[in-house]
């Protein structure tokens, strides 16, 4: 069975979805999501150890050999981003019981555990597969469960989020779609080694220059890019707590991988600059980015919100790493997509524990809230210390490499404002601290307990994450920066 | 070429048209014009499916959201120039686009020259049935049918979430049974079984000629959903239970994922059909069989499944 | 000769662009949906225009037929024809939904009504 | 002999049913209201696209397309009175008055926008 693995990984929560639609108790769904939710991640570690030891590996579904079948193929990258995926996806179905029972009527849960494994088996397909059309299929799977379990938010606002997504998404993909198309009239394939092995023949060509361009903006409008990120505060702020942790610690890393995937390993670095200045566009708008969604996170009264608009911003910090274009660039951008999915999941989280107590993510609902929830308190400081970047946290690492591989480039404006940026981010995560601690509770308010066992141990696996790998950052770095070389490097 | 011409024509009725109604009615004869321009570009199978669901399916979902969110847009609007600007700068981009692609309809562009010559040539010896398209869909990229399949239970389960079935199991919603009409329900009760059988023809020549479990699956939920208008919802949900509805849906993309693990245990690759029976081609065949079955079993469960939700809401389904 | 040889891609891009056009002027929610179909289906043409062989017949296999057009295409479309009807019907629910909570599906209402929520929530925290 | 007779049998066919097509098209065009325009549209429905098939019947001969071709006209027979019958009544049900005219008097204008689509 050890070589089926890559197909196990995105198969078996992809039939558990099914399975799961026929249990029609909410507790035994969860138990049989959450038992398919682990298995995955299993896998993924034992995948993860088959590549660093044996090399890349390649898949042929239904025993047709690449380019006539479809291939998965796992290497390095897709590796790391399917342990990402598959550890948050699998933590955060743990919390999920407990999570959504005050959010989500009993009645509805099973059918919530069905369109979460369906949402979590196509971004692991996302990533694992080798063929261009693939990556559209499951991309649609992934984004219609999102649309849906945005959709089950308390707020009727939750709704019209989940619209005006399934909009800008079903406009990305369609532009993705574009782009294939016209790859595929250019070169008659659709698998992605065959491809990069085909464009450079026809490098220079405008339409493979406007299929780049429609695919990148089409991957650019799911990894809510500034300016194309307005879909995402709303729907972060209105999904149900569990929800949000869910996606904000997978569904944009997802698409970043893409990103990286298909600018480095398809297209292959310098194919876009030939075009158009690819790097320094992502350079200008990552940071454009960090600064504007840091400054509007600033001004959110309401917690959840603050923290989505931070999620812009950091993605911006990833945007720049790969504009910076270096192998410690694309190191950092690496390092960070590990990181910021540990800390927005442990920040999720324990907002959804003080949700699960207060009913509310208001920022005056947090007064006083340092003495009643200290647990969940904590864990949001480290999660908002580790966002600024402060030493002995993950956040440390992949800015001081972020830092470094601008440094190395030359690029020393761009390094300051990097620092800048993590000054703004230390002003939206004092608001919190400063509400949660130097005020008092209000007198008339219900007395508040500390959040159920249920939610504080996921969300203080991953605080402990976010420490342990800030400390030990040997793992990640030197697993981002093999990646990173084998992306550089041309494919191995 | 005149087909296109009408695409157009149509494609801007809609933009005109306020009567929304009228604008749904307009896009199920844009998909009726793009089934015909995909026959006249061979495409039968594309052909109808298109006209399955461009001029069957979404009309008749539309019309059913439709009895609920009103029929009249409002007609102020806002930001037109820095939308059309933005519409036009991406068609530039796209015609740029085209100067570089080979010229329509030319044997020797590259697109038929690299994977399609395998399709084409070998398709019908290896996997043995003649409808190549059937043979790249079902086998060699029968993982992304999985997908497909996998999309259509997505779109069920989310409409399952958002429109819960079961609220009007007392008072009698949804579409009244036609009392009055009895030419229309004469007719039915001809016409109800024939599109059944007909869904099961379809379902199994899928190997032979244009067809295939997905458009079984419509067809087959159309002669249900036409019961339902002739005859009412409730009448229909107590031989259609939603409750059965829902485990086929879900049976269907198990069956198709099923005969992935076998061929996995049978010491294959991942719906490697090949090992399913002891000469190839026949596996192949029996693969072929049950994947469509699984397909067709999903589609169909999923599409009145998602009916009823929107009928269940008041919604008359355009009835 | 290009004009010839590109005629029917030009159009088709024309059809994408109309469809396109209405996903993002349009206020109507409904309406919205209807375009994004049209955008949706202009890029199938697209497609099967990609996959048509001048002389070419249907790919069904006949002995004698020597000249096929290129059904990957038609694969891929079938595919998508089926990702964008669910995709559609998911957005239906969502609109009927949109529909019951706020009482509209015009864009500006919806916002306006969840600007005076918010305003009538704060006047409430202020209290 | 009989090859040709039976060749311009079905030419004949299908072009009185181009023409009742043609006609029909018209008549929904110009038409003043719902009700006459509906009976344009069931004239080409049923008869005439009963011609064309009758045609494409007699230019198949005895093959499968002849048996396919004629299941679609029976079911063509049967669906498309029933479909004008279910608009005509649906648009009596709705209220819809016919258009009258007084003896001796011009058309009156059609009403608004029922009249027009």
């Amino acid at each position: 069975m050890l070589n089926h693995l890559p197909i196990l990984q995105v198969v078996i929560p992809l039939l558990a979805a099914p399975a799961c639609m026929l249990l029609d108790r909410a507790r035994l769904a969860w138990l049989f999501a959450t038992a398919a939710g682990l298995a995955t991640f299993a896998i993924s570690c034992l995948l993860l150890y088959q590549v660093q030891h044996s090399g890349p590996i390649s898949y042929a579904l239904g025993g047709w050999e690449a380019p006539w079948g479809i291939e998965y193929r796992i290497d390095l990258l897709s590796a790391y981003v399917l342990l990402v995926v598959s550890g948050i996806g699998a933590l955060v179905l743990v919390a999920a019981n407990t999570g959504v029972s005050r959010e989500i009527p009993e009645a509805k849960q099973p059918l919530f555990y069905v369109t979460y494994l369906l949402c979590l088996a196509g971004l692991l397909g996302i990533v694992a597969t080798g063929d261009i059309f693939n990556v559209f299929v499951f991309l649609e799977i992934s984004s219609l469960a999102t649309y849906a379990l945005i959709a089950q938010g308390k707020n009727r606002r939750a709704l019209w989020a989940a619209y005006q997504y399934l909009i800008v998404g079903t406009i990305g993909a369609t532009f993705i779609l574009i782009g294939i198309g016209f790859l595929y009239s250019l070169t008659g394939t659709l698998n992605m080694v065959d491809l990069a092995a085909r464009l450079p023949a026809i490098a220079g060509s405008h339409t493979a220059y406007t299929a780049f361009a429609f695919i990148v903006v089409g991957v650019c409008l799911k990894l809510a890019l500034f300016p194309l990120h307005l879909w995402l505060p709303n729907a972060y702020t209105y999904a149900p707590s569990i929800v949000t942790a869910f996606l904000a610690a997978t569904a944009t890393k997802v698409a970043v991988y893409l990103l990286i995937r298909l600018q480095f390993s398809v297209f292959g670095e310098g194919f876009a600059e030939s075009a158009l200045p690819l790097d320094a566009i992502f350079l200008v708008l990552g940071l454009v980015g960090v600064f504007v969604a840091s400054l509007v996170a600033i001004q959110q009264p309401n917690i959840k919100r603050l923290f989505a608009y931070s999620s812009v911003a950091q993605i911006g910090y990833m945007i720049v790493g790969m504009g910076v274009g270096t192998h410690t660039g694309l190191q950092a951008t690496l390092l960070h997509l590990f990181n910021h999915a540990l800390m927005k999941g442990a920040l999720f989280l324990a907002l959804a524990a003080v949700a699960y107590r207060l009913g509310s993510s208001d920022i005056k609902a947090f007064r006083g809230l340092g003495r009643a929830m200290p647990l969940t308190m904590a864990a949001i400081v480290i999660g908002g210390l580790s966002l600024i970047g402060v030493p002995l946290t993950v956040g440390f690492v992949s800015k001081w490499y972020l830092v470094l591989a601008t440094i190395q480039a030359g690029l020393w404006p761009v390094a300051v404002l990097i620092l800048l940026g993590s000054l703004l981010a230390v002003v939206y995560v004092w608001r919190v601290v400063e509400v949660a601690y130097f005020q008092q509770r209000p007198a008339g308010l219900a007395v508040v307990k500390e959040a159920p066992l249920a939610l504080l141990v996921p969300t203080w696996l991953l605080v402990i994450g976010n420490l342990y790998f800030g400390v030990q950052a040997g793992f990640t770095a030197d697993l981002a920066g093999s990646a990173a070389a084998a992306l550089i490097g041309g494919a191995p | 070429m005149t087909l296109l011409a009408l695409l157009v024509v149509t494609a801007l009725a809609i933009v005109w048209l306020r009567d929304l109604f009228a604008a749904v009615m307009v896009a199920g004869i844009y998909g009726l014009l793009s089934a015909s321009f995909f026959v006249s570009m061979d495409a039968v199978d594309v052909a109808f499916t298109e006209a399955a669901v461009g001029a069957g399916v979404f009309p008749l979902l539309m019309l059913a959201a439709l009895a609920i969110t009103g029929r009249y847009e409002d007609t102020r609007h806002k930001r037109q120039l820095s939308s059309l600007v933005l519409v036009l700068v991406t068609g530039a981009m796209l015609i740029v686009a085209t100067w570089d692609m080979p010229p329509f309809g030319a044997a020797d562009a590259p697109a038929h020259q690299h994977l399609a010559v395998r399709y084409i040539q070998d398709s019908p010896q290896e996997v043995g049935i003649p409808n190549m398209v059937t043979s790249v869909l079902a086998s060699y990229r029968g993982y992304d049918t999985l997908g497909e399949v996998a999309v259509v239970f997505t779109a069920v389960v989310g409409v399952l979430c958002l429109l819960s079935l079961g609220r009007g199991t007392t008072q009698s919603s949804g579409p009244a049974a036609m009392q009055g009409h009895v030419v229309l329900r004469v007719v039915g009760k001809i016409l109800i079984p024939l599109i059944l059988l007909f869904a099961l023809y379809v379902q199994f020549h899928g190997e032979y000629g244009p067809g295939g479990g997905f458009q079984a699956g419509v067809i087959f939920a159309a002669g249900i959903i036409l019961y339902t208008m002739l005859f009412g919802l409730d009448s229909t949900r107590r031989v259609v239970k939603p409750t059965l509805l829902r485990v086929l849906a879900a049976l269907g993309l198990l069956l198709y994922g099923s005969v992935g693990v076998v061929s996995l245990v049978a010491g294959g690759n991942f719906l490697d059909y090949s090992v399913l029976a002891g000469d190839p081609v026949a596996g192949q065949h029996l693969g072929i069989l049950v994947i469509e079955l699984g397909v067709g079993v999903t589609v169909a469960a999923a599409m009145i499944l998602i009916f009823y939700a929107f009928a269940d809401r008041g919604g008359d389904g355009g009835a | 000769m290009m004009l010839v040889a590109h005629y029917n891609y030009w159009v088709v891009i024309a059809l994408m662009m109309i469809g396109f056009y209405v996903v993002i002027v349009q206020g109507n929610l409904v309406k919205k949906l209807i375009g994004l179909n049209i955008f949706q289906t202009s890029v199938f043409i697209f497609y099967i225009s990609v996959g048509k062989v001048a002389g070419g017949s249907a790919p069904i296999y006949d002995p004698e037929v020597t000249l096929y057009s290129n059904p990957l295409p038609h694969v891929l479309i079938l595919t998508a024809i089926v990702v964008g009807i669910a995709t559609m019907a998911l957005g239906l629910a969502l609109v009927v939904r949109i529909k019951e909570a706020y009482g509209s599906v015009e864009e500006e209402e919806l916002q306006a009504r969840d600007l005076e929520a918010e305003d009538a929530q704060q006047k409430e925290n202020q209290c | 002999m009989m090859a040709l007779a039976i060749g311009y049998l079905s030419q004949l066919s299908l072009l009185l049913g181009i023409v009742l097509i043609f006609s029909g098209a018209l008549g929904v065009l110009r038409f003043p209201d719902f009700y006459t325009r509906i009976h344009a549209a069931g004239v080409t429905e049923t008869l005439a696209a009963g011609l064309i098939l009758v045609g494409l019947m007699l230019e198949a001969g005895w093959t499968l397309a002849f048996l396919k071709l004629a299941m679609i006209f029976v079911f063509v027979m049967i669906t498309s009175p029933t479909a004008t019958h279910a608009l005509t009544k649906a648009a009596v049900h709705g209220g819809l008055k016919p258009l009258e005219r007084e003896p001796g008097k011009p058309w009156p204008a059609p009403p608004g926008r029922d009249g027009n689509r």
